[in-house]
């Protein structure tokens, strides 16, 4: 059956006001309706999506055109897929909200936003729903912990939106009037450059890469637990799709580098991607607070996608976009799992927890499985989006650029360890035992798919590669990824008769279970050990009574924060400054031009008369 | 001269195949005994010279280990004061069975030289079962490693079950160590 | 499906293989060890002794997350150990033995044994995974560097592909046609296997032997096994990614024991480093080493 | 010449404005601004030897008139002068009332 | 049913008001309900002043801008009466005078009676700002409006001695041709005009005025006369004056610095006022760099958009501080968590001015931009076509941050202040922020209303 997309848009927004209207009557039932809303828009995108009944015709918002493209499906699926997951977490964390009716509208309002965003053709009004999501989010941050989030937010996402809209009305300039999209392809010369600079600024931005990433751990610390996980896993991949719009889709920028035959302008969005994986894993690894530790690494995903992007090759691309997928599940399940654990336990700040897996397992299960994906470990996702990714770097041969990557997937491992270990395991902290208990059975589903669908993503690539093959033909790319049976067929050298290198993760998981089968034999045969306390350890025969002695979460990585502790503010300094030079330029020119002495515009006035009159009659 | 036709086994009982996997572990037990580097007294001195060259007890399957959960024997080195006396007994504990102690020196068998003092406790075996001794203040090497091979050939003929005792008549054990220490585990021991 | 089942029990005995044939290389390598000493030093067999005495004795746990951390730890080494070639032809599963499975899988391994050791409650065991992962962090990327570069240079990274380019002469033995990639790879495969200068993370003396703080009886087996299959792994790797494989399985005894054997001599004379000094080493001369072999190799291509 | 008097009296009133300190003096120089400026306003429609614009029996056939226009905008801008200057003169006396002294430097507050 | 009527009866109503004191309040309230249908219903001819025709005589200039404009600026008006007639009863003859200065501003075609109503409306708004009981300031606002409009009438003189009429439509076609000797006496009016709107050097009153504005002044001030002087400042701009060499280099500076410091000197400062006082100025600024570079029909909207939002904002802060005491953002925090729909219509028309989605600001400044970016578009002013987005851009970034600073003060801290608003205060803001929003979502019918300002080839109509 054929529905077009803009009843969707609509829907999402009556959603909205009914949420808004029952949410003043009551708070839970308010957003319950954000859990029906966002699961009948999922529901509706993917069933229609597949089954190519989407259409793009606008009966009632006739400003703007929408095009259904496979991309934009691909992102559309993803971010109402986390928003629906996540909406599950609303009812539970509504009481905590100043305005809770209007959390569930703006909620609502920012998924018909980014729908709107990855649909429209017209350009314009793909800025008019980014912006429509900019605002509708940035009341959202508020009602968590920090006020000053906020404006740091809007800041960051207003220069990157202004700079998208800047880009735009140069395509708009460059095409004689016209707002397609398939104008970004066509402009060339130097407009092309201007174009190419001011679009990534904007993916920088919404991904929170390197130079313009400020924003992220704030918003993502202190904005309420859902805000988060929906900003992680959903509203930065507006960052991603702007991203491909840019680097992809424009093709290479600038002259050619012979030895790794790249652009130049993708060799400059590599690097800076290089240096958002290795700027974000280093501050994650420090952190003591469980969500900035995931905001930082949602950032150095967000780098993975970058330099997948810029390879611009088969694998390179794909990787990119599998890695989008793969992340944004396993992000989205990261930060439900520590929203579940800070709803019980208050705070979030590994210093204070400890031990949380004895109550809350199924938590701790969900979090490891996100953690696997996340460190790039086979039997899930995350690993064969950064085997692609690795792939494409190393058929480049850019070094530095492999380090980086290299150093990011290790360093994932590091620190996405540290909750695990600080937070879940260790001795079970006297303070939680009575209060900590598990997630209701409404919370752990959301979690629970999420895990089992990044087992999904890792093991059976088959449905999303053919998917990304899809929308490689949609963007007329000449890119293509090639499955036989179950594997991928990775990088093929030019060397004659060296066969492509295969990766079947059916048969790594298959091998793993068989391992761990065996393994699980060992076990079982030998004797049963005898269950001990947790308290009752080897302490060099002393004697310790008090659980916290023998619980290590504080400065996990010690030896590693020690090398670069003195350089962790360098950037957030520097957009402070910048952010107190506009202040003091303000207090000048108020001190100058504003005081109370009415011969300062006689002085101004007589001035601009002699400037005039120099040239020509003095 | 037993006939050498070959005779149908006879189908073992539970408790007999237990025993058989229990000699076959006593081999592997008895040819890796893992001591746990807990020197508490003067006769430590002696284990460096049993581990180098000359003595070589690595060829015995002997080496140290750092945590009572990994080792298998307990070398009791020396005089035991109160309080090492508490620490042993709590380390003692921690080991994972099958375990074996030997007593190094006269001081465990009966308090040697210090036997007179308040300080020290005469025999150690009222407090936890020690399954070979060696003699001597400050025994020899060879003596060292002859206790060594003594606890082997006791594990051989399954006699070394001092570890069993313990469990058996625990109570006679407890109430020992209470009337030397008062009480093993105490609280806050250093602000009495 | 026969055949894949063929595959995995190919599998499970290359695995088995591994286990013991590194069982009896670490014995005779400590006798070796002992020899220098001038002592006699243990039994070949020594190493089989010692796990089978703890696979027999009864031990305690600490919980599920305790257990089911050593499981999956040895699991995750089992299964990788399934993909390992032995000779450019005997492997179980044809094609598929992708160099960066083994070092993810690696990770599985690490992931479960640090997950139980934390799970252990003991501060020691957290402080020793602590410090294995910065040592992994440390190791981890100039041996990455230099592997790349041999990927770019021969076109595949299935490890079969490799050994076959050594051999067939398309280049000589990467130790010798890449000279200071093979020594950054030899420290970073001694950092891998945990040997002296890098065994900061199973101290005994600092840190009561890092994460086996808690482990006893079966666990403590386990993790011994696991270690074993793990340098099995760690040196076949090197074996077939340096010394150009093998054609028959004598000749991959012979390399797999001259590397182990040189290793152990020299790890045997060395003292250890500090945590600082682990984490900083491995970024200094090796990653520099590592990127101007790389420069060298692919930009260049002046290869030996 | 009458616009060069006028032009001065204008500089001037813009000087007055710049350095008095004085809030009767302030709305003194702008009275004087505004003269000058209506002078200047005179002074364009002014030409040696023109009629007064108004017709009296003897005016000749074609007079050469003075252009009357700009007198007629002078007295619309005389009046709103003197609009402001009674408005300004009120407004001084409530600053006087309010601050005590006429002198802008003596009020303190900005 | 000729145009003259609006500004003969609100000056008749004045000198009745005067006489009769008591029925003045609600005279007001009808001459200013009349002066806002009126236009609606009268005929759309040129009226002539005393018989002469137009390059002689004065004429009333009526077109869809003029239109366009009354609507807005008498709309406006007409709501900040009705909302504090109640508060100011004595002054309802000064505002009679005032609504007669503006109609006329808006009306008249010739320079010389542009002059007169610029004063007549500055003398009317001298005497409202009296209400804020700030003297000095006031007198501050005496001197600078007096020397602009002298100095406009001097630019006047100069020009009418050089081309011998002072129709605006005669003198447009005069300068056509000798745009090089008109260079100083359009500096002149320039400034004259750039007093009254506000643009950077010439403004240092609006501190005063502004900064302590009451709810009569503050929304009179920042809206209506805003919105007024702004589009007759537009008007000149965009047909009589012919800007290039230095004098176009001079404005460019003006325009530009007035943009970035007005959003600069309202991210530093504190007090709600001044934050709204220091971007209306920035504001200011954009609107008449889009009359100056021509793009006038969106600039006409951009103006009212921008007044509306201004009336609303300054009347809810106003209120604020009358019952608060101080205008610290500190002290207001919380203010708008026990009365919601004024917060609502507040963010609503805040947001509106930052350009978001769904609002009429959006529209405006979305079309306004694109204007610069026409294929055949060519900016009379030096640095070329994008250097001016570029500092509309990076202002409202800036402007964006303390917006958003300010509105999660206002709504995310709690506080125990209780302010309440009268009933048609909230009645007429909610009608306003409504306005707004159905403003922004209809744009085909926005676009239409622009349309109808620009002839076919694509020039801004003016006269």
């Amino acid at each position: 059956m054929e529905l077009s997309i803009e009843i969707f848009i609509l829907a999402t927004l009556a959603f909205g006001l009914m949420a808004y209207v029952i949410g003043r009557l009551h708070k839970q039932l308010g957003s319950i309706m954000t859990i029906l809303g966002s699961l009948t828009i999922f529901g509706g995108i993917a069933y229609l999506g597949f089954t190519g009944g989407l259409t793009g015709e606008t009966a009632y918002l006739t400003f703007t055109q929408f095009e259904i493209s496979e991309f934009g499906l691909f992102f559309a699926i993803i971010v109402s897929f986390v928003f629906a997951m996540v909406s599950f977490f609303n009812p539970f964390f509504i009481k905590q909200y100043k305005y809770p009716a209007l959390y569930s509208m703006l909620f609502m309002f920012s998924l018909a936003g980014a729908i709107g965003v990855f649909f429209s053709s017209n350009l314009l009004y793909l800025f008019f729903f980014f912006e429509f999501v900019v605002w509708t989010s940035l009341f959202l941050i508020p009602m968590g912990r920090s006020k000053k989030a906020a404006s740091w937010y809007y800041g960051f996402s207003a220069a990157g939106s202004f700079m998208l809209l800047f880009a735009i009305l140069m395509i708009y300039n460059a095409n004689n009037g016209s707002f397609h999209i398939s104008g970004i392809g066509s402009v060339t010369g130097t407009t092309q450059i201007i174009v190419f600079i001011f679009m990534s600024g904007a993916a920088f931005t919404k991904l929170g890469a390197f130079p313009l990433h400020i924003w992220l751990p704030k918003v993502l610390t202190n904005a309420p637990d859902p805000v988060s996980a929906v900003f992680s896993g959903g509203l930065e991949k507006l960052g991603a799709f702007v991203a491909l719009l840019a680097i992809v889709n424009m093709g290479g920028i600038g002259f050619i580098i012979p030895s790794i035959d790249m652009y130049f302008g993708q060799m400059i969005i590599a690097t800076l991607g290089a240096l958002t994986i290795v700027f974000g894993t280093l501050m994650a690894i420090r952190q003591d607070d469980a969500k900035k530790l995931l905001a930082y690494s949602s950032m150095s995903n967000g780098g993975y996608i970058l330099v997948g992007f810029s390879m611009l090759t088969s694998q390179g691309v794909a990787g990119g976009l599998y890695h989008i997928v793969a992340h944004a599940i396993a992000s989205t399940a990261a930060f439900l799992a520590i929203a579940a654990v800070a709803r019980v336990a208050g705070t979030t700040k590994m210093k204070e927890l400890g031990g949380i897996i004895h109550k809350m397992p199924v938590t701790y299960m969900v979090y490891l499985i996100a953690i696997i994906s996340m460190a790039g470990i086979p039997p899930m996702g995350g690993f064969i989006s950064k085997w692609m990714i690795f792939q494409a770097v190393i058929d480049k041969g850019m070094i530095f650029i492999a380090i980086a990557t290299v150093f990011g997937s290790i360093g994932s491992f590091l620190y996405v360890f540290r909750p695990l270990a600080a937070l879940f395991l260790g001795q079970e902290l006297p303070q939680f035992k009575k209060t900590v208990k598990e997630a209701p059975f409404f919370m752990l589903l959301p979690m629970i798919i999420l895990s089992l669908l990044s087992v999904y993503t890792g093991v059976l690539p088959g449905v999303i590669i053919d998917f990304i093959n899809k929308i490689f033909v949609d963007m007329q790319l000449n890119y293509n990824i090639v499955m036989n049976g179950f594997a991928i067929e990775g990088y093929t050298s030019g060397i004659e008769g060296v066969g492509p290198s295969l990766l079947n993760p059916l048969l790594i998981a298959c091998v793993f279970g068989v391992g761990v089968f065996v393994a699980f034999l060992i076990f079982i045969v030998l004797k049963k050990s005898k269950k001990i306390d947790l308290m009752d350890t080897y302490t060099a025969g002393n004697f310790v009574y008090t659980e916290e002695h023998l619980h290590y979460s504080v400065d996990f990585y010690a030896p590693l924060e020690r090398l670069y502790e003195k350089y962790i503010h360098i950037m957030k300094n520097f957009y402070k400054s910048l952010a107190n030079k506009v202040r003091e330029f303000g207090a000048f020119m108020k001190y100058f031009f504003f005081t109370n002495k009415p011969e300062i515009t006689v002085f101004w006035i007589v001035a601009l008369m002699v400037f005039l009159l120099w040239g020509d009659v003095l | 001269m037993e006939s050498t036709k070959y005779t149908q086994p006879v189908a073992l009982s539970k408790k007999q195949v237990d025993r058989k996997w229990w000699e076959i572990g006593d081999f592997f037990r008895r040819n890796s005994l893992w001591m746990l580097m807990y020197c508490t007294g003067c006769c430590a001195i002696e284990l460096p010279p049993a581990m180098t060259s000359a003595y070589d007890m690595e060829r015995l399957g002997m080496g140290p280990m750092a945590t009572p959960r990994q080792a298998d024997v307990l070398l009791v080195t020396g005089y035991l004061s109160l309080k090492t006396l508490r620490r042993l007994i709590y380390t003692y504990e921690q080991m994972s069975e099958p375990k074996y102690v030997v007593g190094f020196g006269s001081c465990t068998i009966n308090g040697g030289i210090y036997h007179d003092s308040h300080a020290v406790i005469n025999q150690l075996d009222q407090y936890i079962p020690v399954d070979s001794y060696v003699a001597g203040c400050m025994p020899n090497t060879e003596a060292v490693m002859n206790g060594f091979v003594d606890l082997i050939e006791l594990i051989k003929n399954k006699k070394a079950n001092g570890w069993k005792n313990y469990h058996t008549n625990n109570a006679w054990y407890k109430k020992n160590q209470i009337d030397a220490l008062g009480e093993v585990r105490i609280k806050d021991e250093f602000h009495q | 499906m026969i055949e894949i089942l063929m595959n995995i029990g190919f599998g499970l005995g290359v695995a088995t293989f591994g286990f013991v044939l590194q069982t009896a290389m670490g014995g005779i390598n400590r006798k070796i060890a002992a020899r220098l000493q001038k002592r006699r030093g243990p039994k070949w067999y020594q190493e089989f002794i010692d796990i089978f005495k703890l696979l027999s004795k009864r031990a305690t746990s600490h919980g599920w997350i305790f257990d089911f951390g050593v499981i999956m730890a040895l699991g995750g080494i089992i299964g990788t150990a399934m993909f390992m070639p032995i000779t450019s032809s005997i492997v179980a599963f044809e094609g598929y033995d992708n160099f960066f499975i083994f070092v993810y899988l690696i990770a599985v391994g690490m992931l479960g044994m640090a997950m139980s050791a934390s799970g252990s409650g003991n501060p020691l065991a957290s402080i020793g995974v602590m410090r294995a992962l910065t040592t992994m962090l440390a190791y981890e990327v100039p041996f990455m560097v230099v592997v790349m570069t041999i990927i770019k240079l021969t076109g595949t990274s299935s490890l079969t592909g490799i050994a076959v380019a050594q051999q067939t002469g398309d280049f000589n033995w990467f130790m010798i046609a890449l000279p200071l990639g093979f020594i950054v790879a030899v420290m970073s495969l001694m950092g891998m296997l945990g040997k002296k200068p890098f065994e900061t993370y199973i101290a005994p003396a600092e840190i009561a032997s890092g994460p086996m703080v808690e482990y006893g009886g079966k666990q403590l087996g386990m993790l011994f096994i696991m270690h074993e299959i793990t340098i099995f792994i760690e040196v076949s790797l090197f074996v077939h990614l340096f010394l150009g494989g093998a054609e028959t399985i004598i000749m991959f005894l012979i390399k797999y024991f001259i590397v182990y054997a040189v290793l152990n001599l020299v790890s045997n004379v060395l003292g250890r480093f500090k945590i600082d000094q682990v984490v900083t080493f491995f970024f200094k001369w090796p990653l520099f080493f590592a990127v101007v072999q790389a420069m060298i190799a692919i930009h260049l291509g002046w290869v030996i | 010449m009458l616009q060069f008097a006028a032009i001065i009296l204008l500089m001037l009133g813009l000087y007055g404005l710049l350095t008095q300190r004085n809030v009767i003096k302030i709305i003194i120089s702008l009275n004087i601004l505004e003269i000058g400026l209506n002078l200047f306003i005179i002074s364009v429609g002014y030409f040696e030897g023109g009629l007064a614009p108004i017709f009296t029996s003897e005016t000749p056939a074609n007079p050469n008139f003075v252009d009357p226009l700009p007198q007629a905008l002078v007295l619309t801008a005389i009046v709103i002068g003197v609009g402001t200057t009674a408005l300004g003169l009120a407004l001084a006396r409530k600053i006087y009332q309010k601050y005590g002294t006429l002198n802008l430097d003596e009020m303190g507050e900005n | 049913m000729s145009a003259i009527l609006l500004i003969a009866v609100p000056l008749l109503a004045a000198f009745i008001s005067i006489l009769v004191k008591k029925v003045s309040p609600y005279l007001l309230l009808l001459v200013s309900l009349f002066a806002l249908v009126y236009p609606f219903f009268m005929d759309m001819s040129d009226v002539i002043i005393g018989g002469f025709d137009s390059p002689i005589g004065i004429n009333l200039v009526v077109n869809k801008f003029a239109l366009t404009s009354l609507i807005a600026v008498n709309g406006l008006f007409f709501l900040v009466v009705a909302v504090n007639i109640a508060q100011y009863k004595k002054l309802s003859s000064i505002l009679l005078v005032a609504l007669a200065g503006l109609n006329g501003l808006l009306l008249t075609g010739d320079l010389f009676n542009l002059f007169v109503f610029i004063e007549i409306s500055g003398i009317a708004a001298y005497l409202i700002t009296t209400t804020n009981k700030k003297p000095l300031q006031t007198f501050n606002y005496l001197v600078a409006g007096t020397v602009g409009s002298s100095l406009y009438l001097l630019g006047l003189i100069i020009l009418y001695n050089m081309s011998g009429t002072l129709n605006m439509a005669d003198m447009a076609t005069f300068v056509e041709g000798n745009g090089m000797y008109t260079l100083f006496p359009f500096l002149l009016m320039f400034i004259g005009l750039g007093v009254e709107a506000k643009l950077l050097p010439f403004n240092s009153w609006v501190k005063g005025i502004l900064g302590h504005s009451n709810n009569l002044s503050g929304a009179m001030i920042a809206s209506v006369y805003a919105t007024a002087i702004a589009l007759v400042f537009g008007k000149l701009l965009a047909g009589v004056f012919q800007i290039e060499g230095t004098l176009a280099l001079i404005i460019a500076l003006v325009l530009g610095i007035t943009i970035l410091a007005g959003e600069a000197m309202a991210y530093a400062s504190t007090k709600a006022r001044e934050i709204l006082l220091y971007s209306s100025i920035a504001q200011a600024g954009i609107v008449i760099l889009l009359f100056t570079v021509g793009l006038g029909a969106w600039a006409t909207f951009f103006a009212i958009a921008n007044g509306v939002s201004k009336f609303i904002l300054f009347g809810v802060v106003n209120r604020l501080t009358e019952e608060v005491g101080s205008d610290e953002m500190d002290q207001l925090k919380g203010s708008f968590v026990n009365n919601k729909l004024i917060g609502v219509s507040f963010t609503v028309a805040a947001l509106s001015i930052l350009g978001l989605p769904l609002f009429f600001g959006f529209v405006v400044k979305m079309n306004s931009l694109i204007g610069f970016f026409e294929p055949d578009f060519v900016s009379n002013l030096p640095g070329g076509n994008f250097i001016f987005p570029i500092i509309i851009l990076v202002a409202s970034v800036i402007e964006g941050v303390y917006f958003v600073k300010l509105l999660t003060k206002l709504w995310y801290k709690d506080s125990d202040v209780k302010v309440n608003f009268t009933p048609l205060f909230k009645y007429v803001v909610v009608v306003l922020a409504v306005a707004l929003i159905v403003f922004g979502l209809f744009q085909g019918e926005v676009e239409e209303l622009v349309a109808s300002l620009i002839n076919p080839g694509g020039v801004f109509i003016w006269n």
